[in-house]
């Protein structure tokens, strides 16, 4: 979206390399895409939805520790199921996607 | 994230965007907080005031969901840690 | 997203304060991004999914408006939860959500 | 949205993104109802064609969803309307 | 978008039609997004959600084929449904949606 | 889409722009997989570790999705050269 607004040719402006504050700001969006994803998912796995209370109960407390643990599971596993498909179909692999 | 090859020029434009970043995510999750528990907690359109019922389960669900994100937060900056702290031992 | 594209410094542009632009965007996206959830949510709630015929008979027209007042309560009362949780954990209360 | 501080160059700058939004809310308002009638109405697989029957689904989800958000959007702005008119007396 | 980054006036960059590569942007994205949302309507319509085997079976093959078919039909549907009205009530009707 | 009106700079332009989405649709998609098939494969959670029947689905879970978009986009890109095909037809 950036390069469009930018105008080609000017990566750098007033001393600011404009490539490194986009990868940065990809990097920001995806873990906080993922974040998003992550909450909703674990909030529907886990929390009653008839809202009885405004505390999470201890139930739901154990039900989000592990729901997170599992989504980072399952992050993982995408991420090295999909490296393994690139890379049989190009050749080569890429830097790994488990860790964001 | 790591900033530390940034040029500090970089860091405050970073800095900045950042920040109308938050702005816009928490106007996101207000948007969202209202649709859902909407969703949630109205299936009477008999009338159009609110019931007390209604009122009291909007309230308990907006207070749990951000209880609910914070716990999530926490466990997530939490596993994030560990991966981090695996990854420099296996450097040394 | 639109600083990125300007590089830093550059606010005024031809006369244009962008930061102006920029808040007024951001609104703009705020109301509507709002109206569409309102949009999915009373279409949920109050259509007939079968869609025998074309035109929105009595009941449904009844709930669209009430759901629409009700929707909107929902978002000041979500506001005002906000804002009070806000107040209570930095010091100080900024200007109201209840309207946008 | 109050544009009363903006000069006219300001107005005409976003006159001009307000435009190229309305383009792209209608093309994603477009791929929207695509979507929604289509999950609503299909759901025979064992044929490649549209049958009359979820033909005229198609058609009455399309109509349905403008004459519904047409109403959503009347009632809204009679809503904001009265929020702005309140405001107002409170000022005087 | 990318009038806000750019700022007024500035159309042209460089021997690039900035007005040009938006179209064509706004042209991407549209087909981008009305294939995602085949890909997921198809994938909620045919596959097997218990996820017993890696391949595709028979059935959900045929059907997906199907289904890219009709949801490319509702597509023009929908597209000549919103051109009649917009033709109905502003007069004159903008070139065909039929075909993105 | 048809890039024949465009000078050589401005097709240079638009690779990057192309190539810098192909990034983020790939990490849009990715998220979407991990999501999708965390809903479909994870239900139980006496347990923070994945069993080796979630496991497998996730497995599945994953391949099959990509094998289904490839499938979906085969069909698609068939039926576009259709239609680019038959308005070449009525032209001539």
């Amino acid at each position: 979206m950036s390069f469009l607004g930018r105008g080609p040719g000017n990566a750098t402006n007033g001393g600011i390399n404009m490539d490194k504050i986009d990868m940065a700001l990809t990097e920001l969006d995806t873990v906080t895409d993922f974040f998003n994803r992550m909450v909703q998912s674990c909030h529907s796995k886990c929390i009653n939805a008839r809202y009885a209370e405004a505390e999470l109960n201890k139930g739901e407390s154990v039900c989000i520790d592990r729901c997170v643990a599992k989504f980072n599971d399952v992050q993982k596993k995408v991420g090295e199921k999909l490296q393994s498909r690139t890379a049989a179909n190009a050749g080569a692999a890429p830097g790994g996607f488990g860790a964001l | 994230m790591d900033f530390s090859s940034f040029t500090s020029a970089e860091q405050a434009h970073m800095t900045k965007i950042i920040e109308k970043r938050q702005m816009t995510d928490f106007l996101k999750m207000y948007a969202n907080l209202t649709e859902k528990c909407f969703n949630a907690c109205c299936n009477d359109f008999t009338s159009k005031a609110l019931s007390s019922k209604e009122d009291q389960c909007i309230l308990n669900c907006t207070e749990k969901f951000i209880k609910h994100s914070e716990r999530v937060g926490a466990r997530f900056a939490e596993a994030n840690a560990d991966i981090q702290a695996a990854a420099q031992q296996q450097q040394s």
